[in-house]
């Protein structure tokens, strides 16, 4: 399949999944009771405030036209505005997205740097000690409810040990740096203000283990399977008779190999992080989508779910075409042929 | 001669969850410097766990070496260590696989993959290596090499591949090279090509060479000694011509005659009953005396190598006949072949046509381009036109991705044919309705070439033998059983059997049960797609007489489907050779066979290596590629690699024949070639 | 008869040079052989066992009713009448760990059997099916699974009110693609295989096909996959719990009760840290045994 | 001694959710008050005395104001002197765009002031409402937050007409002594001085609101004086911080209850006797002790203790099992089945449900828990979809309407209030009547002789009035505990010692 042709594919399946993730939400948002006009107008408002938010909202009129309002506004970044915050979802979003973002990077930082290694020696190594070892630290990491081990980290590193912030994204008292891709770890770098680099990165080391263990158990076990059946392939052993170093034989035969189906898998395990983050945002209190769509959640506040949902499901697309041009460019059968 | 490779009393097992398997018992063999030596036997009989042993290549933790010593230009490969082991191969000794297509890392370039060997052991610079290994693959008759250099290796046909590899095996002049089974992959056009090459590099660098293959005949083209292995054993050695000629041990006798080459069209071949021995539990003594047909008392003893007298070097065997003076040549002693009653033919029927193949023509798209059209087809086949008469066995033969399985399936109505039409007694098979179709299909069967991918693991062997019976439905369990019991019979299974899963069942004894089934619904045609294929030559004997006994009681017609012309030789009536989705030359099999008309046919033929040492093996088709099926040539389709090319072949060629349709040629200069 | 004809009697004939079973036959001796070279897979069938044991004998293993609260003992330390110790309206952590049990493990069960189900019909079918139909609902499910599907459950929980059915539902519809897929992918295999292709040349109709050949052959990739996500239901189902969109009081389920104990982390380490150690352990159980049981069964992963 | 992590003139609260919108005229969250109550002024504010908050006003933009003989037009005179952020003057015309404005947007905020018909800038400092009925509560309205005094310049942040609504959602612009200098969502908001505040210099350079979401962490946080106020801090936890040094723990009784809705109309407990079986049935005193830790009482009449009008003589319920049974077997009925709505936002809601189906158990009654999403439970408590359901009420001002009028009135059926369908034509007259009163003494009089009614008839099962609790550094000063005003800080008048 061709560069073009994958990239129409994605494209295609976005405009789906966008108007599936958005009739859903919209069918969701309208099965529910709660009326979201006196969820705006506040607790004790009177009828004709009530009546009069309806109004404004559009709410009064037929489903259908509520609807296709919304996709118009949509197509137009208008994600309407949150009942819970009363200002533009889209703003809201942009603002919590880079937060996000920076962790899931982190977590997937920590994920590779240390799955890959452990993944090659477990395999390497299959059915001894090590690889016992390994195993078991992966699917410890994949067993592990994130939302658990964030408490015990919290309970050690802060509570106990004192040595590391529990929450948030910077120490209180500092401002957050300049604004340049959102992410506090760089823009700090950025800017050389070295106490919010050191403050952001001792508030990302947390959470990001949180996330990460589970992802290092998934890229663990990935990379271990793809190194085993590489291991036996032909190829290996046409290296072996050729008298290549094992560690060539590994490194450059084995891996490189490895490495293609796993891009896949990693990938989209990039995807997946977000369902971590919603749970290691929640404990952590990091000011991400996570954290606001379970907020959004709580309060049924079903502007800014699906904003959510939409500018999630199209991430995870995107995202999934990066996985695809990737492979495509990694793997050279597909690439040369195109 | 001193030896350069020298293995003593080796004995091998790996263990498993049955018990240890015995690979090897007691292997003891030599190469001498510049020889090339052969190391025959039939699968699983420890070839590969022996050529990977002697480098040392067998995963440590996976097996167990019980006794024997292993020495390499006289160092003692068991006492090295893993560093010198890898300093040694590549540089000392170096292998060649069978499988071209999957030895190449599919991510690295091919330049890179042989510079990576010559800078593993030789202190060199970049582009020193890259010139080497250049002017290596020139060598090796690469065209155009500085391109493959940056090719990946699935840019690349397996013949090419094969010649990458030997590039790399050859690029720091190895005293030893192994070749496992280098060619069995390969088409012959190209595995003739590939054989006279490694012959070649060999005798000027004067590189030993262990090569191992099952193929009797590659050995007689290729080696100067040679070794037979059964069960994990050397049953005899000795100069090829010798064992070749009068093959000492009943096990070497026995393969030979099973050969189809060498039996009378038609006629039995002398098959070797039974299977190959489980190696977990091997039967004490000698181990072929389950299949012997000469056992005796004596046997249960295991038989040490004994030299077969006379004035031939070298030439031992171990069995204990030998040393008994029961017999002294392989044309004393019981004959397996049977008597001649069966020679006598029935007299054919009146031609009456059972099956016809109009214009037959077949795409497969391929990829997808941004719209999700497909960019192109691959033309599998161009326009077939065949008859097949009612109780006839005509021969389809050919090379790999000519098309011949296509053929099959879409006789069988697996797949609907882009053009022409298929008629079986008269009636289009396309434009039946599925009721009808469903009736009609009873009349014709099919056996695959894989027995084991052709049986559903999950079902006992009675339920796949009566599956077709049940399907329609209606029938006790105890009806059936005793229809599985005996078609059983009648394709030679033992009935109590019939509760086992296919797992549980050899090669062969799967193939009978394929063969079973298809028969179950008594069908008139029975298509056989390279049905012998997956097999030994021993069993493929049992499995070719199985078929030619069916056809005569049960009065079959069948489609035989083959690469390989032997057997096409000895069961086909007619034969059809087909070569890029086309039948390039029809006629009776005698007539084609001996006599080619097309170019190719006749290439196809002068790659068959032959048991006759004296009949030199070799290349004649031109080292171009195999054109692809996606991009078809205009003209001849064969004119590109055709040694008499000429004007006029750019033009689409009929099928000719001077007597309308008995030899029937797609070449208008059948008439001016050479004879051959 | 002819020596080439007589029918195969030789004792040795059970011959199977070609090592273990074949890539998909099923062989009890070869699984418990594999299994027991598997020290992770032991010890993860032990904690699938152990679990189970506990989620059946919950009533006679629980030394307390589980609801039963008890103001005047709020958070009492581990000790020896509470060995978890009490949650803050007083019951006994350790009786309602043991009956967590049957909430969590049954919920993972009956997520993965709702989608495998699901998704296995669906997907032979698409699979088999082929053309348009395949093509539509394979586009469906790729919809589908790009969908936030952590999300997609947390909203549809939401909306029909925190419980857990719901949340079960939620969960099992967002996982019925993986299934399809990998249903289909079998079907599209198994349908090239040479038996599917002969039992088509003797007029098998597609339900024989399906029911005998592309059924039994695909299951066991299958249930490795629904082995290994049993545990991921578990951590899912428990995940909503803990934001509360699960079990709801005062059924015991772990991931509710890591949820409540949360504020009590400093003081109470013990309320959070039990159930979550539950969750934990069976997931293990269920990822190591599935784990072990996919190098088992997977082909590619064999030894050559 | 734990280190003072934070800077001696920097404020430093930690609460456990961000605020929603900054603007005074859409926001109704407590969480938000804490940023906008400090940045705006209102014409009146609660006075302080003897370092204690109390519910009766005095003037704080106003000087001095009148009222017409019928109640129904109040004129106030501005006391100047006042400034905006940007240093222009508070005067008549900022009072009515400020009120104009509220009303125009007519969200949440705006609701008390319906009764309001028009506002005029009589002169600079003048400014007269006009009410379409006389209003008792009035006066007492004025301290809302929705009342504090915006300055007129935002319009020229207005965008498509949105009265600036986008641009206060998360800007300051009042004359309070802290405007808000930045907020990044989710993490913090800081406040700093306003250089024009009209009273003294405050003693902070700044104030930061950080949102910490998990209690853990927010104690935490506070024990290592990274906090200097850390807010809903759960009432397992006080005692223990109360041990930590440099900690105290700020321990009010506040206006906080929390009751059970008994739906008035629905069978059963459309049955006064069974109503009032249930108000026997409770423990309430171990509901208190085990949930709260004792930090609270059980209410005694609508009207909570502290507030004016409360009667300290009501009946009250108690945990009479006995007596339920009684009751129970008059009203005749048996193995009943009642559901409990709740919602997670309070964590003792589903405490309470837990004692409940206990305390209940005896009577042959099984109680279903059912917890919903907030907008759910609240949507069936409109629509009367419930048994039994829980709430939480607080005063928005400083009068016993906010209670008598919200709750029994059959008017508001369905509504924020009288969620429990309840009915009676006596109690409505009487409250309605005490509603326009302006006499104090006559209003509770009239009150408290409905109450009697209400309370008699177990409208309500009235659980408890809950402590208000927060910690603090000990070094922080100035602080006044107003039980209107939690989550409130008066930033001005704090400091902290060295
Ligand atoms: N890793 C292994 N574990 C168990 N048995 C093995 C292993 N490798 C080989 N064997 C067994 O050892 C025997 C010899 O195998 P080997 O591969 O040498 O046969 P071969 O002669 O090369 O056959 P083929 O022609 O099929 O390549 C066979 O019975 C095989 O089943
Ligand atoms: N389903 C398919 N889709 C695309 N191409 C196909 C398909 N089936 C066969 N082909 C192509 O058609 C050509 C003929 O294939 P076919 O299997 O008939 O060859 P064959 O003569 O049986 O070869 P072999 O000896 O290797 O079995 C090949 O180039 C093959 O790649
Ligand atoms: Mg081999
Ligand atoms: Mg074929």
């Amino acid at each position: 399949m061709s560069f073009l042709n994958i990239i129409r594919r994605r494209l295609v399946l976005l405009i789906f999944v966008v108007f599936g993730v958005s009739v859903v939400t919209f069918v969701i948002s309208h099965m529910i009771p709660g009326d979201p006009a006196r969820m705006m107008a506040g607790e004790r408002a009177s009828d004709e405030t009530v009546a009069q938010m309806r109004e404004a909202l559009g709410l009064d009129r037929p489903l259908h036209i509520q609807y296709l309002t919304y996709v118009g506004d949509l197509l137009q970044g208008d994600f309407g505005v949150s009942i819970r915050t009363q200002r533009p979802v889209m703003d809201d979003i942009l603002r919590f997205f880079p937060a996000t973002i920076e962790l899931a990077v982190a977590a997937l930082l920590f994920a590779i740097v240390l799955g890959i290694p452990l993944g090659v020696l477990s395999a390497v190594a299959k059915d001894r000690g090590i690889d016992h070892l390994t195993r078991t630290l992966s699917v410890t990491g994949i067993s592990t409810p994130a939302f658990w081990l964030g408490l015990l980290l919290i309970y050690l590193f802060y509570g106990q040990l004192g040595i590391l912030p529990g929450s948030g994204r910077l120490a209180g008292n500092m401002s957050p740096p300049p604004f340049v891709t959102g992410f506090y770890t760089v823009d700090s770098l950025i800017a050389g203000d070295w106490a919010a680099l050191r403050s952001a990165l001792a508030h990302l080391i947390l959470p990001a283990l949180t996330l990460g263990f589970i992802h290092l158990g998934v890229v663990t076990r990935q990379i271990r399977s793809a190194m085993l059946e590489v291991l036996q392939e032909d190829y290996i052993r046409t290296a072996k008779a050729s008298g290549l170093s094992r560690a060539r034989i590994v490194l450059d035969h084995g891996l490189r190999n490895a490495l293609i189906p796993s891009v896949t898998m990693i990938g989209l395990a990039f995807g997946d992080l977000l369902y971590g983050a919603v749970l290691t945002e929640t404990v952590f209190a990091w000011p991400g989508m996570g954290n606001y769509v379970v907020e959004s959640i709580a309060a049924l506040d079903f502007p800014a779910i699906m904003g959510f949902t939409v500018v999630a499901s199209t991430a995870y697309v995107l995202l999934n075409l990066l996985v695809d041009l990737t492979y495509m460019f990694l793997d050279p059968q597909i690439r040369e042929i195109g | 001669m001193s030896a350069v490779v020298e293995v003593r009393d080796l004995s091998l097992e790996f263990p498993t969850y049955r018990g240890p398997v015995h690979a090897l018992s007691n292997v003891t063999l030599s190469v001498g410097a510049g020889e090339i030596v052969g190391l025959v036997g039939e699968s699983g009989c420890g070839k590969s766990v022996t050529s990977m042993s002697v480098i040392r290549l067998l995963p440590p933790a996976s097996n167990r070496i019980t006794e024997g010593t292993i020495r390499l230009i006289g160092r003692d490969m068991l006492a090295t260590g893993e560093r010198e082991l890898q300093d040694m191969r590549g540089k000392l000794v170096s292998m060649v696989f069978q499988e071209p297509m999957n030895a190449l890392n599919p991510t690295i370039r091919i330049g890179r993959q042989i510079t990576q060997v010559i800078h593993r052991h030789e202190r060199v610079s970049r582009a020193e290596a890259e010139a080497r290994a250049e002017r290596l693959l020139a060598e090796m008759q690469v065209p155009d090499a500085k391109r493959v250099m940056k090719n990946y290796p699935f840019e690349l046909s397996g013949g090419m591949r094969q010649r990458v590899l030997l590039a790399m095996a050859f690029s720091c002049n190895p005293k030893v090279l192994i070749a496992d089974e280098p060619t069995t992959a390969l088409d012959v056009t190209v595995q003739a090509q590939v054989l006279t090459l490694l012959r070649e590099k060999a005798k000027e660098r004067g590189t030993s060479v262990l090569f191992i293959t099952h193929d009797l005949a590659v050995v007689a083209q290729l080696c100067d000694r040679v070794y037979v292995m059964y069960a994990g054993k050397i049953v005899e050695q000795g100069r090829t011509a010798d064992v070749l000629r009068r093959p000492l041990h009943p096990y070497t006798q026995a393969l030979l005659r099973s050969l189809p080459e060498l039996g009378q069209p038609k006629q039995p071949l002398a098959s070797i009953a039974g299977t190959v021995p489980d190696l977990i539990h091997p039967p004490g003594g000698c181990l072929f005396r389950p299949r012997c047909a000469f056992a005796h008392d004596r046997c249960v003893e295991v038989p040490p190598l004994l030299s077969g007298g006379g004035e031939e070097v070298q030439h031992a065997a171990a069995c204990w006949l030998l040393a008994d003076g029961h017999r002294d040549s392989a044309d004393t002693g019981r004959s397996d072949l049977p008597s001649n009653e069966a020679t006598t033919l029935p007299a054919k029927p009146a031609k009456q046509t059972l099956l016809t193949l109009e214009g037959i023509g077949m795409r497969f798209p391929v990829g997808a381009n941004w719209r999700g059209r497909p960019r192109g087809y691959v033309h599998a086949l161009n326009g077939v036109e065949l008859e097949v008469q009612r109780g006839e066995t005509l021969g389809i033969v050919g090379e790999s991705g000519c098309g011949k399985s296509t053929l099959g399936q879409i006789v069988m109505g697996l797949l609907r044919p882009t053009d022409g039409r298929v008629l079986f007694d008269g009636t289009d098979l396309g434009n039946l309705p599925g009721s009808e179709m469903r009736r009609m299909r009873r009349r014709f069967q099919i056996v695959f070439q894989d027995p084991q991918a052709s049986l559903n693991p999950r079902m006992t062997a009675w339920r796949v033998i009566t599956e077709p019976l049940a399907v329609a439905g209606g029938r006790t369990t105890s009806w059936l059983k005793g229809k599985a019991r005996e078609l059983a019979l009648q394709v030679g299974l033992r009935p109590d059997q019939l509760e086992r899963y296919p797992h549980e069942f050899s090669g062969g004894q799967r193939q009978r049960i394929a063969i079973a089934r298809a028969l179950a619904l008594e069908p008139e045609l029975l298509v056989l797609d390279e049905p012998t294929s997956a097999l030994d030559v021993s069993v493929q004997a049992q499995i070719l007489n199985l078929l030619l006994r069916l056809q005569r009681e049960l009065d079959l017609t069948y489609l035989f489907i083959s690469h390989n012309v032997s057997v096409i030789r000895h069961v086909a009536d007619r034969v059809a050779v087909m070569y890029l989705g086309q039948v390039v030359e029809l006629g009776p099999t005698a007539e084609v066979l001996n006599h080619p008309g097309h170019p190719y046919t006749r290439a196809l033929l002068a790659s068959v290596p032959s048991l006759d040492q004296s009949a030199e093996l070799a290349a004649p088709v031109r080292g171009v590629e195999l054109p692809s099926a996606i991009r078809l040539p205009t003209g001849c389709f064969f004119r590109e690699r055709c040694p008499f090319a000429a004007a006029g072949c750019d033009q689409p060629q009929p099928l000719r024949g001077a007597e309308a349709d008995r030899h029937l040629v797609r070449c208008h200069r059948t008439g001016e070639l050479p004879p051959a | 008869m002819t020596v080439t004809d007589r029918p195969e009697t030789l004792p040795s004939a059970e011959a199977d040079t070609n090592g273990p079973a074949g890539a998909t036959s099923f062989d009890w001796r070869y699984v418990w052989y594999q299994l027991r070279r598997s020290p992770l897979a032991i010890v993860g069938l032990v904690i699938i066992i152990l679990v189970l044991a506990t989620m059946i004998f919950a009533p006679v293993l629980a030394p307390y009713d589980p609801n039963a609260i008890n103001l005047l003992n709020r958070l009492a330390a581990p000790s020896f009448e509470h060995w978890f110790g009490t949650d803050q309206v007083g019951r006994d952590l350790l009786s309602r760990v043991i009956y967590g049990a049957r909430t969590s493990v049954t919920v993972g069960f009956a997520i993965v059997g709702i989608s495998m189900g699901f998704g296995v019909v669906i997907g032979a079918f698409s699979g088999l099916a082929g053309g348009r139909i395949d093509t539509v609902i394979m586009r469906f499910m790729d919809v589908l699974l790009s969908f936030p599907s952590f999300v997609m459950a947390m909203a549809l929980a939401a909306a029909l009110g925190p419980d857990l059915i719901n949340a079960m539902l939620a969960i099992a519809v967002v996982r019925i693609p993986f299934y399809v897929r990998l249903a289909r992918g079998q079907a599209l295999s198994l349908r090239e295989r040479p038996y599917v292709k002969a039992a088509v040349t003797f007029g098998s109709s597609r339900l024989h096909i399906v029911r005998r050949h592309i059924m039994p052959n695909s299951l066991a990739p299958i249930i490795v996959q629904g082995t290994l996500d049993i545990g991921v239901a578990i951590l899912t189902a428990s995940a909503l719990s803990f934001i509360g969109l699960g079990a709801q009081q005062p059924t015991a389920e772990w991931g509710a009760m890591v949820s409540n104990g949360r504020d009590f982390l400093l003081d109470q380490w013990w309320y959070p840290t039990f159930p979550g150690l539950a969750i934990l352990i069976t997931a293990v159980g269920f990822n190591l045994f599935g784990d072990g049981l996919r190098d088992i069964f997977d082909p590619r992963l064999r030894a050559k | 001694d734990p280190a003072q992590a934070t800077d001696l003139h920097t404020l430093v609260i930690g609460k456990s959710g961000d605020p929603d919108n900054l603007d005074p005229a859409v926001t109704m969250t407590n969480n938000s008050w804490t940023a906008t109550y400090p940045a705006y002024e209102r014409l009146v504010r609660f006075k302080v005395e003897d370092g204690r908050g109390t519910t009766e006003v005095e003037g704080e933009l106003a000087e001095s104001w009148t009222v017409n003989e019928d109640g129904t037009v109040w004129t106030f005179t501005l006391a100047g002197g006042h400034k905006f952020a940007d240093g222009s003057p508070v005067d008549a015309e900022a009072v009515k765009f400020s009120f104009d404005r509220l009303l125009k947007i007519g969200k949440g905020p705006s609701d008390v002031f319906s009764s309001v018909e028009k506002v005029e800038a009589v002169d600079d400092r003048t400014v007269r409402f006009t009410l379409k009925e006389p209003f008792g509560p009035f006066l007492s309205t004025l301290v809302v937050d929705g009342a504090g005094i915006v300055n007129p310049a935002v319009m020229e942040h207005e965008v498509n007409g949105d009265m600036a609504q986008g641009y206060l959602a998360d800007h300051s612009m009042g004359s309070g002594a802290f405007q808000v200098a930045s907020w990044e969502k989710g993490q913090r908001i800081v406040m700093e001085p306003n250089p024009h505040y009209g009273g003294p210099e405050p003693f902070f350079e700044q104030v930061v609101i950080r949102i910490v979401k998990e209690a853990t962490a927010r104690r935490l946080q506070l024990e290592k004086g990274d906090l200097d106020i850390a807010e809903e801090i759960p009432v397992d936890q006080l005692s223990a911080m109360a041990e930590v040094p440099g900690v105290t723990i700020v321990d009010e009784p506040s206006f906080y209850v929390t009751y059970l809705y008994l739906n008035n109309e629905r069978a059963p407990l459309d049955n006064v006797k069974v109503r009032q079986a249930l108000s026997y049935a409770i423990d309430y005193q171990g509901i208190i002790d085990g949930i709260l830790l004792g930090q609270g009482i059980q209410m005694r009449g609508a009207i909570p203790k502290g507030l004016w009008g409360h009667d300290p003589s009501v009946m009250q319920y108690e945990y009479d099992l006995e007596k339920a049974k009684a009751l129970l077997a008059e009203a005749g009925v048996e193995d009943l089945k009642l559901s409990y709505l709740y919602a997670k936002t309070d964590p003792n809601w589903e405490l309470i449900g837990l004692v409940l189906q206990q305390n209940l158990a005896p009577l042959g009654i099984e109680v279903e828990l059912q917890e919903f999403a907030y907008p759910t439970m609240r949507d069936k408590l409109d629509t009367g979809d419930f048994d039994i359901a829980v709430g939480n009420w607080t005063p928005d001002y400083a009068d016993p309407s906010m209670f008598m009028n919200f709750w029994f009135d059959s008017e508001r059926h369905g509504l924020a209030g009288n969620r429990s369908f309840y009915t009676n034509p006596k109690v409505d007259e009487l409250i309605r009547e005490a509603a326009t009163g302006s006499d104090q003494a006559e209003r509770t009089k009239l009150y408290q002789e409905a109450q009697e009614i209400a309370v008699e008839e177990a409208a309500y099962v009235l659980l408890f009035q809950r402590n208000y609790q927060f910690a603090m550094r000990d070094d922080v000063e100035g602080y006044a505990y107003n039980p209107m005003l939690l989550q409130i800080w008066d930033f001005a008048r704090m400091s902290k010692s060295e």
